[in-house]
């Protein structure tokens, strides 16, 4: 069993998506249904891994696959071949966790074209599953390219009014960054094959052992930073996002915030970092300088918004900014809050997505200024929200809080101690725009009529945002059932990044002359 | 041992989730509001139990940790709880004034519109304020520390209805949050700078117990202790971030006792005797502290002397309190400011719900009037003395006490912080000064407060006027007992020169002794100074009073005469100063501009400008080319032979 | 004496006469005509050189040449009439419809 | 005459080296007998025996998968190449005729000798793979062209049919001329036509290089070449005729001849020119660019879908050409593995629009197709795996041709030759998508009542879908095969 989870896990959605181009097509129900146990079902698959106490002992790779995929001598060689550590066993449980909340969110919220809908939610769920325990570089970016077909059209189907330049802009403007690491992946493939060095196909922890030239490593490294950095979102590359979100729905926006946000951060954790690490020593420099601008400039934009949908965008932007200054703290406390971060945002904009759509159901406007005292008609509402207001915020006690800190702490330890001030300062403006926000949404008197008769949460909805709450307190509270697991592995991946040779240049040089020779 | 101290905080969060939960089904607000009191109470319960057991121990200082919160690496944060002396202290004051005001509030609260919601944020807000206290560690203080600013931020805000609140409460959180910021930065540095060091810890004990690695009066300790201090001037509403205090007023009445005069805004103070010896090692922030608290003492005085909204008159004479209290912690006298800390819960929580008791009970006169006056404009009032002689008893007694008249507990603490600022080794006569002028102020606007309320003649409007009843019983009984703690409360700090044995001090000793002694912090001067200090103290106070008894009984109508003699220096005081408009002329307006262009501007022009225009660009080369494809043979076949000829052009001649 | 070299100049100036006429005739029937010089001036060039290296590959591509030059004769006809059915033209500029 | 020359005669001829287009050809000409007998409208039996046939061939010609068979004193060679190439032609033409039925009796043209038209362009192409004497290429290139040259214009009452036959029978005869021309110069310096001679004479005379004529010549020969597998500047026909000609026959020009041009060009380009690759290298490259950047640039601009595939279709070319480039192992056989990719997404593509197109077509547009997705799912689906697999999304087939042919590059240090076809990817990704945006981001304008399934053209549609899914998720077998048929 253990020998094909993972597999099992990756590949279960799509069954069940093959199984619901079955179904007929206004069977309703039975498609959400359906689609709902199946995603539950993943969820349970994926359980054993969460429980498994191996994680907490040793950092490396566990649940390995391997097989031979496509083998054509020494042209070419591509493996399937998964695994999974601390690091991203957080984010597969993210992703098994918020699929079956998500199917739930769009009960409602989905009238038309729901078996395309569920059958491209499930596509989706193989895509970003695949994504985070694939080892092979070139089996990554299939997966990675692949996420981008379903969500393309979550967006230009279902979306609001702009959603066909939403849906186009993020289409080409992620796919252009990952065009440009497609290209340095071959590169570096046939470095290693160059340089004589034993790989298997595109097996990223045999490229991890590589001793690439400084000069290589720096423009391979732009390439990966660069594309993952479009699917952050970094600043200035961030654009696409609140286009995207204000017009996905629902369900989209959840998934683009809470998981598909996450592969550029898992991204450089996993590839562009340990891969390249002189270069990263350049970079980190500016990459945390853009984080931290981009955790200032998300917050004071996010601060004038009028759309509810495209504030909680921009407040991803600087969420985001967080996680990678821990990430670029490259110390232990900062990697560690930089991922469990990526989990909390995951939780918190995820709920507040599935915040902004229940009302959004309700009143088919997402403008604040429509809105105003929901609080007297919704009260449950309103407590909900205002937990995940909170937790959004970063208070103690909460998610938010812990992955903040522990960001932040390692950014003080590490040498970007005065971005880290900078990014502090973030705290202030997350309380200016959540709260100012949560005000005028939810508090004073209710002066649109059109809000007179709103309906509170129906037990549905609470059931959709009550593990989400769990989880914002557990997280806020007992942290170190998801740190003890992903610690090791943070561990392992600071050690072989610390511990790697400056690369002899002299010696592989020609290796790379013969690779760029200027034609 | 000690090992129940937990239950302590986990009662009031108890009956915060219980209430919240299932409060709205319960349609009692008996019961909702009783099982939230006795939950207080319980904890004021265990707290005493804890207290009287570390008052007969020979070691004062016990840490619990219940388990593990935060572990990475090196960084380890326990949840975990602290007791000693100073922690002993606040929990007393905060269960004991917390039970009260919980009581309080059973009566003042009645009929409201989500009762239940009030009493679970009330209880909350023991919980942060315990955990506050409590926290054997920075994080779990800062748990705390936000979670009041949390509770701050949903009672302030609890009339939802009203755009006034929501806007307090915002602007409580926003400020709490600068400092937090400051609290943060503050914690990061001492962490990094002893962690370089080989202590990686935000244990308090072992904070102090390391405290030695950093270097007396270097930066890293200047610059670690000024971070906090923002922190403290954040929650304790010190000059530049007090501005929240006054508008956090809008919030009900027993909020304003509770938060924002006996406990929440005290937290700054308290941090700071938390880590006193990090202060204490770092005498420029010591006189920063000192001078800010001065300043606020006397700035917030002066506004307190010309606001009309008896709630705003106390506000502001709370951030004065408390910026006697920041002098006494930067002129080193840690346990005066703790006592200071103490009896002013006492005797301004009893101010407070004082004055809720006249505002319910005007409130009551309107409405039963179906007036809309503004139950807390002073103006309104007026003679209540006879209507409330209860609330009225307690009230006056408790201006006693805040004016520093000999015999009431306010006399005690006021009195040695004036004396150690002006005595005390990191002291200065200039600082007392300030405090003296303050007190002076205090003592005037505060009579000047009970002589518009409670004498005269009543100035409510008539058809008013004779519904006024006095509070019910749950009102009154915390009065009284507040009123009595107000009077008795500053006898187990009577100095040494008084004949006292300074018990309080004494007490307090195994938390600030050592800093003290370490860093040479005491106040000396002969006995007559001291005596003479004291004396025209006292002086100040009662000409205070007097000036107030001129004004506002003998001769009414000199206010007003006042107001147009001095129209520009009260138009001033009256707008407090303008701070809020400068604030927003600073801070906010520009934040909203930067915030917008760099939508507007940034985002929307330029980044998607470019984006955008590589697409136009490109489609506009695809419309330019596409009509190289101009559907004639004879273009084709040029092109043809244009290639043609390139090509062997290039093989050829190339 | 007529060297190898006259042939090839004499059939390069065909081919280009040949490309001359596809470039500017307006007249399809010409511009085939034209073609076919082009084809022809390659046979020429063929013939010469076949003599000069002295084999007879050169010769037999000739006769292919001339086959296939025959077979899209026949087509290319065929086509310019059906064309000529439906537009009443065989002006090479009325062939414009499909362009951009 | 001696017996023993004749005897070794025969044996030259060795027609298992031509038995393909031999069994091809002998359908094809039975199949027009039958046509003849054929009442107008009937024709569905014809295009079921040309099925049978291409089928049949198909399987004579993977007989000589590792195998080689040399004939024709050596001017013929059945190789691994030629036979993947005839795969990749034999699977368009039968995809094409598959489609074709119900097409030819909507448009009215049911004429049974469109199908051995289509057999003969085969055994053209197959003959152009398969030759290794520029006279049985040229044959070969000429029996493709001049049965195109009729296909194209096909439809004779149609002007459009009519322009792109002509269009592209004048050009095609314009760029023999050119072709010719330069065998002819090449034959003057090396006395034979022989592809593997010239080889084997080049090698001899290393000082060629700096012989005019023969650079002459080599560039003429390639220019002829290079029309074929429109490269821009020789590409201008491409769209005109894409548009003009029956749906299917654009589909299959994109796919059939175009690949036969590319092994032809291969063939002799590899084998002949090895020597002179630099100059060779150095066009390539700058054509490769020019091609990608013409076609995807115009095809952003295209409303007609049609005209948009034939825009794509030279870019495609141009991304092929990368391959040539790239000079190496990897970079030719991920050009045979992307042209036999491309035969089927670029197939099934045109079948699908065959299949919603009304008579005339004039519906297959943007606006036109608006909404098909919802109305026809399936069919909506087909198209959409197909576009994305042009622009090579995995994990369709589409993504692995482009990264073998992108890996061929940079392993022969191209990088930027890579990155320019990695953002001409990037450009033409807005085109694709611009056509599911119709279909499914906007309403129905149509209503799309005429599309009647026919079995036919959904077994076509089928085929290429599974050839899309298989060469992309299991790229593996058929990439070793093209390698092994590199020579």
């Amino acid at each position: 069993m253990a020998d094909y989870l993972l597999s099992l896990i990756i590949f279960f959605p799509l069954l069940g998506m093959l199984f619901v181009l079955f179904i007929p097509r206004d069977n309703d129900g039975l498609l959400k249904g359906f689609t709902l146990v199946v995603s539950l079902v993943t969820f349970v698959i994926s359980l054993p891994l969460a429980f498994d106490n191996i994680f907490a002992t040793s950092g490396g790779m566990h649940y390995r696959e391997f097989y031979e995929w496509i083998n054509i001598g020494d042209y070419f060689q591509m493996n399937y071949n998964l695994g999974v550590d601390g690091i991203s066993l957080w984010l597969v449980m993210l992703t098994t966790f918020i699929m079956p909340v998500t199917v739930l969110s769009t009960w409602k919220s989905v009238q038309k074209n729901t078996k395309g809908f569920m059958a491209l939610l499930l596509l989706l769920e193989t895509a970003m599953l695949g994504a985070f325990v694939a080892l092979d570089l070139f089996l990554f970016y299939i997966f990675w390219e692949l996420m981008l077909i379903p969500m393309y059209f979550l967006i230009g189907i279902w979306g609001g009014k702009n959603r066909i330049y939403a849906a186009v802009k993020f289409f080409i403007f992620t796919a252009v960054g990952s065009l440009l690491m497609l290209v340095a992946i071959i590169f570096l493939y046939y470095f290693a094959v160059e340089s004589g060095v034993q790989i298997s196909g595109f097996g990223v922890h045999d490229f991890y052992k590589l001793d690439l030239p400084y000069n290589a490593q720096y423009w391979l490294f732009l390439a990966f930073a660069f594309s993952f950095a479009i699917k952050v979102p970094m600043f200035p590359v961030h654009t696409w996002l609140p286009d995207a979100h204000t017009e996905a729905p629902t369900a989209g926006s959840v998934i683009l915030a809470a998981v598909m946000l996450k592969m550029g951060t898992y991204g450089y954790v996993r590839f562009a970092m340990p891969l390249f690490p002189d270069a990263l020593q350049t970079f980190i420099p500016y990459l945390a300088g853009l984080s931290v601008i981009g955790i200032v400039y998300g917050s004071l934009v996010a601060m004038m918004q009028e759309d509810v949908k495209k504030l909680v965008a921009y407040s991803s932007v600087a969420h985001l900014g967080f996680v990678m200054l821990g990430v670029f703290a490259m110390n232990q406390q900062g990697m560690a809050g930089g991922i469990i971060q990526m989990v909390n945002h995951g939780i918190s904009t995820g709920a507040l997505f599935l915040i902004v759509g229940f009302i959004y159901e309700r009143r088919h406007t997402r403008l604040i200024s429509e809105f105003g005292g929901l609080a007297h008609k919704m009260p449950i509402f309103a407590t909900i929200f205002l937990i995940v207001t909170f937790s959004s915020v970063g208070l103690p006690g909460t998610n938010g809080f812990v992955g903040e800190f522990l960001a932040l702490v390692g950014a003080f330890e590490s040498n970007l101690r005065w971005f880290a001030v900078v990014a502090t300062s973030g705290v202030i403006f997350a309380a200016v725009y959540m709260l100012w926000m949560y005000q005028r949404v939810m508090l004073g008197k209710v002066t649109n009529p059109a809000n007179e008769n709103l309906k509170d949460l129906s037990l549905r909805e609470i059931a959709v945002m009550v593990p989400l709450l769990l989880f914002v307190f557990w997280i806020g509270v007992y942290p170190n059932t998801f740190l003890d697991k992903m610690n090791p592995a943070i561990e392992q991946l600071l050690n072989q990044m610390n511990n790697k040779q400056v690369a002899v240049v002299e010696v592989y040089q020609p290796v790379v002359a013969k690779l760029i020779e200027i034609k | 041992m000690y090992s129940n101290l937990w239950l302590i905080p986990f009662f009031p969060l108890l009956g915060s989730i219980i209430n919240g939960l299932v409060g709205k089904r319960i349609k009692s607000e008996k019961v909702i509001g009783g099982f939230a009191t006795l939950l207080v109470f319980f904890s004021f319960l265990v707290a005493c139990q804890n207290f009287f057991r570390l008052l007969g121990d020979n070691v004062k200082t016990h840490e619990i940790v219940i388990f593990s919160w935060m572990s990475v690496g090196k960084l380890q944060v326990d949840w975990g709880f602290l007791l000693d002396p100073l922690s002993a202290v606040m929990i007393l004051v905060v269960t004991g004034v917390g039970t009260l005001i919980h009581l309080y509030s059973i009566g003042y609260m009645h009929g409201e519109e989500g009762y239940y919601r009030f009493f679970s944020y009330m209880n909350l807000f023991a919980f942060a304020m315990l955990m506050l206290v409590l926290g054997s560690n920075a994080l779990v203080m800062f748990i705390g520390w936000e979670g009041v600013g949390l509770c701050s931020y949903l009672l302030i805000g609890y009339y939802i209805e009203k755009q006034s609140a929501g806007d307090a409460a915002k602007k409580a959180f926003v400020v709490n949050r600068i400092g937090d910021f400051g609290f943060l930065c503050g914690l990061f540095v001492l962490y990094w700078t002893l962690g370089s060091k080989g202590v990686w810890t935000f244990n308090f004990v072992e904070i102090a117990e390391n405290a030695h690695l950093l270097e007396t009066g270097g930066l890293v300790v200047t610059v670690v202790t000024l971070c906090f201090f923002l922190g403290a001037c954040g929650k304790s509403a010190q000059i530049p971030l007090f501005t929240w205090l006054p508008d956090a007023m809008e919030g009900p009445t027993p909020v304003s006792a509770l938060i924002h005069a006996a406990t929440m805004v005290t937290a700054g103070v308290y941090m700071i005797g938390r880590m006193n010896i990090l202060f204490a090692m770092a005498p420029s922030t010591m006189l920063t502290i000192a001078i800010v608290g001065a300043a606020t003492a006397f700035f917030a005085a002066t506004i307190g002397l010309a606001q009309n909204d008896i709630k705003r008159v106390l506000a502001y004479s709370t951030v004065s309190q408390l910026g006697y209290m920041f002098l006494a912690m930067g002129v080193g006298a840690f346990s005066a400011g703790i006592f200071h800390l103490m009896t002013h819960a006492f005797f301004k929580a009893c101010l407070f719900l004082g004055s809720g008791s006249v505002i319910h009970g005007l409130h009551h006169a309107y409405h039963h009037a179906h007036l809309h006056d503004d139950p807390q404009d002073m103006r309104n009032m007026g003679g209540l003395r006879k209507k409330m002689p209860i609330t009225f008893i307690t009230f006056l007694v408790s201006t006693i006490a805040i004016s520093g008249i000999p015999l009431f507990s306010g006399f005690f603490s006021k009195d040695e912080i004036l004396w150690w600022s002006f005595g005390s080794t990191r002291g200065h006569w200039l600082l007392w000064l300030l405090g003296a002028l303050a007190a002076a102020m205090t003592a005037f606007y505060m009579f000047r407060l009970v002589f518009m309320t409670f004498f005269g003649e009543q100035k409510t409007d008539a058809r008013a006027k004779d519904h006024i009843p006095e509070s019910p019983l749950t009102i009154t009984i915390p009065l009284m007992v507040l009123g009595l703690l107000a009077v008795i409360g500053g006898y187990i700090g009577v100095p040494a020169i008084l004949g006292g044995a300074n018990h309080f001090h004494h007490f307090l000793d195994p938390v600030f002794g050592k800093s003290l002694h370490l860093f040479h912090i005491e106040a000396h001067g002969t006995h007559a100074t001291e005596y003479t200090l004291m004396a025209v103290s006292v002086a100040v106070a009662v000409i205070g009073i007097f000036v107030a008894w001129v004004m506002y009984i003998k001769n009414p109508e000199l206010p007003a005469k006042f107001v147009t003699k001095f129209a520009g220096a009260h138009k001033i005081v009256f707008n407090k100063w303008y701070i809020d408009e400068l604030y927003d002329f600073l801070f906010v307006n520009p934040c909203k501009k930067i915030g917008t262009f760099f939508w507007r501007g940034f985002d929307v022009k330029v980044v998607d400008g470019i984006v955008n225009g590589v697409a136009w660009v490109t489609r506009g080369i695809g419309s330019g080319l596409k009509y190289t494809q101009s559907g004639y043979l004879h273009n084709y076949a040029v092109a043809m032979v244009v290639g043609v000829v390139m090509i062997v052009g290039f093989y050829v001649f190339g | 004496m007529i060297s190898v070299h006259h042939y090839l100049l004499l059939s390069a100036i065909l081919f280009c006469i040949g490309i001359f006429g596809v470039l500017t005739r307006k007249n399809a029937i010409v511009i085939f005509m034209c073609i076919e010089v082009m084809l022809n001036s390659v046979n020429l060039t063929f013939i010469a050189l076949s003599r000069h290296v002295g084999n007879m590959d050169g010769q037999i591509f000739v006769f292919f040449v001339m086959t296939v030059a025959a077979a899209e004769a026949a087509v290319g006809l065929a086509l310019i009439i059906a064309f000529f059915k439906n537009k009443e033209s065989v002006d090479v500029d009325d062939f414009n419809m499909l362009k951009w | 005459m001696d017996a023993n020359l004749v005897q070794e005669a025969i044996q030259n001829v060795n027609l298992q080296a031509i038995m393909p287009s031999l069994v091809l050809c002998v359908f094809g000409m039975a199949l027009l007998l039958v046509s003849v007998f054929t009442p107008r409208g009937k024709t569905s039996h014809v295009a079921w025996l040309s099925v049978v046939a291409l089928v049949i061939t198909g399987f004579v010609t993977l007989t000589a998968w590792n195998n080689p068979q040399a004939g024709f004193a050596g001017s013929v060679v059945l190789d691994n190449f030629a036979t993947f190439f005839s795969m990749i032609c034999i699977i368009a033409a039968a995809l094409t005729i598959l489609m074709s039925d119900e097409y030819l009796k909507r448009e009215g043209y049911p004429v049974g000798e469109y199908y051995p038209l289509i057999l003969f362009t085969t055994a053209g192409a197959m003959w152009m793979a398969s030759g290794t004497d520029l006279m049985t290429i040229f044959l070969g290139l000429e029996v493709l062209s001049v049965s195109l040259y009729v296909l194209a214009g096909f439809f004779r009452r149609q002007t459009r049919s009519n322009e792109a036959g002509l269009k592209y029978f004048f050009l095609g005869a314009f760029s023999t001329g050119f072709l010719l021309y330069g065998v002819a110069l090449l034959y003057g310096v090396t006395g034979t036509t022989k592809v593997a001679g010239i080889a084997e004479f080049v090698k001899t005379m290393p000082d060629l290089t700096s012989n005019l004529m023969f650079l002459a010549g080599a560039g003429l020969l390639i220019t002829g070449f290079l029309f074929k597998v429109a490269a821009a500047p020789f590409h201008m026909w491409t769209p005109d005729v894409y548009q003009g000609a029956p749906t299917p026959i654009t589909a299959f020009m994109s796919a059939g001849p175009k690949a036969a041009a590319f092994a032809a060009f291969m063939r002799v380009t590899i084998v002949s020119f090895d020597s002179i690759q630099t100059e060779l290298v150095t066009v390539f490259w700058v054509l490769a660019v020019l091609t990608m950047t013409v076609g995807n640039f115009i095809a952003l601009t295209q409303k007609d879908v049609k005209r948009m595939l034939a825009y794509s279709s030279i870019s495609h070319a141009g991304y092929a050409l990368i391959g040539m480039v790239a000079w190496n192992e990897v970079g030719w056989s991920g050009i045979m593995f992307y042209l036999l990719v491309y035969t089927f997404m670029n197939i099934g593509a045109f079948a699908v629009l065959v299949l919603v197109g009304k008579k005339g077509e004039d519906n297959l547009t943007l606006d036109g197709l608006a909404g098909m997705g919802y109305k026809r799912p399936l069919m909506g689906v087909a198209l959409c795996i197909f576009l994305f697999s042009l622009m090579g999304m995995p994990p369709t087939a589409g993504f692995a041709a482009k990264f073998y042919v992108f890996a061929g590059a940079i392993k022969a240090g191209y990088i930027w030759l890579a990155i320019i076809g990695v953002m001409n990817s990037a450009v033409s990704l807005y085109y694709y998508l611009r056509v599911m945006v119709c279909m499914y981001f906007k309403d129905p304008q149509e209503d799309f009542s005429w599309v009647t399934m026919n079995a036919a053209t959904t077994i076509s549609i089928v085929i290429a879908l599974a050839g899309v899914l298989l060469l992309g998720v299991l790229p593996g077998p058929f990439m070793e095969m093209a390698m092994l048929a590199v020579f």
